[in-house]
């Protein structure tokens, strides 16, 4: 089991800031061609990875991150902070 | 050092007098306040989210690679998050350091890495609607130059 | 635009509040405070002297040619004069821009021509004696960069 | 007749702030060896012109300055303000 997190836009456009998936993907990646197959709601908010960033147990890493072992993955747009 | 990451209120002059009390080696402070602004004329409120789990360890990653590359004495990083009026304060970075240059780069340093690295976004809410702001690509860029 | 030469102390938190309040349109606000360093720990005192008659116009022209230069809303100049213990505040610089570039580029701007054209000589009193401060050759240097 | 100041050690070495003079020089330069001329305090303080800074009626100026028409000359060594 896996917690997703969803921030900003991300987390307007899927309905929700967080929810616990039993996944079998192996990277991040995988894990988002899982959830964009889901709902419409996934693929309007992961149509664009480039305008995406993703956390991985809280800190910020790509794509091709492996999933295993892993507690929490965070999905937002770049960050606006200052 | 310090990080906080609050829904309240800063008194910069107070921050930066308890940041320095009692210390003679440091000649130089630096400090950035960042401030709501109101460009179009209509801004009602700017709504400030933020990562609750990441947050302070992310921005203390940050202070830390700052204090390994210039000789401080000391910082101090204050971000607020919740929902902020145009003219209300924003965050703060103070730094000390011995010397001005040092002051001044890093705290260049750590407002650049904020702005793309703390993970914090910005929504506007108008008397027309809201938006998110969007990340600028020269606020990437400035990246590059550390 | 606001310049001052005083012997008193200043507050730095009141000043940066006075400065911006009621404004919207500035979004980042740097200031900069020189303190008194006690480097080998016999500083007794030390005695700032300028040249009143000329001190307020040559810092005046240095502050024009910053607001020339960058995109600022406003600016304060405060320098101290007299006899300043260690940790004393010896001055301050606060700028105020739409932008943190600009912010940050005009109080260099500024601090690097206060350290060499504003009319201010410096003297430490310790245990032992008293002494002249040198100007430095890199604060020259700074200059060339602008 | 011109106001002639002096600051930080230049003063030191004169032994006095500031002083009225009545003299002939056309530039900033002469003006410097009249008052080498004149003591060993004098001599002392103008040794090394490169040590030292001049402002003309309140502006930085060189030792090629004119004089004429001005009212007061300072003498100081490079400013250490900030």
């Amino acid at each position: 089991m896996i917690d997703v997190v969803y921030f900003a836009w991300v987390r307007e456009r899927i309905g929700l800031p967080k929810e616990r998936l039993d996944t079998t993907s192996a990277t991040v990646r995988e894990l988002v061609t899982e959830l964009r197959a889901r709902e419409d709601r996934y693929e309007a908010a992961f149509a664009d990875l480039s305008a995406l960033r993703v956390a991985v147990d809280q800190e910020l890493t790509d794509f091709d991150a492996p999933l295993a072992g892993v507690r929490e993955v965070a999905f937002f747009p770049p960050m606006t902070g200052g | 050092m310090a990080v906080r990451v609050q829904d309240k209120d800063f008194d910069l002059g107070a921050e930066v007098a308890a940041f320095c009390r009692g210390r003679a080696d440091m000649g130089a402070i630096v400090t950035f306040t960042g401030v709501v602004r109101d460009v179009g004329g209509g801004l009602k409120h700017m709504l400030i989210e933020h990562y609750p789990a990441m947050t302070q360890a992310a921005i203390e990653k940050i202070e830390a690679e700052a204090v390994q590359r210039w000789s401080l004495g000391d910082s101090l990083i204050i971000h607020r998050f919740g929902a902020l009026e145009p003219g209300d304060r924003i965050m703060m970075v103070a730094t000390a350091a011995p010397h001005r240059a040092d002051a001044f780069q890093a705290a260049e340093f750590l407002m650049d890495y904020l702005k793309s690295r703390a993970p914090f976004w910005k929504k506007e809410v108008t008397d027309t609607g809201e938006s998110w702001v969007s990340a600028k690509d020269e606020d990437e860029d400035a990246l590059n130059r550390w």
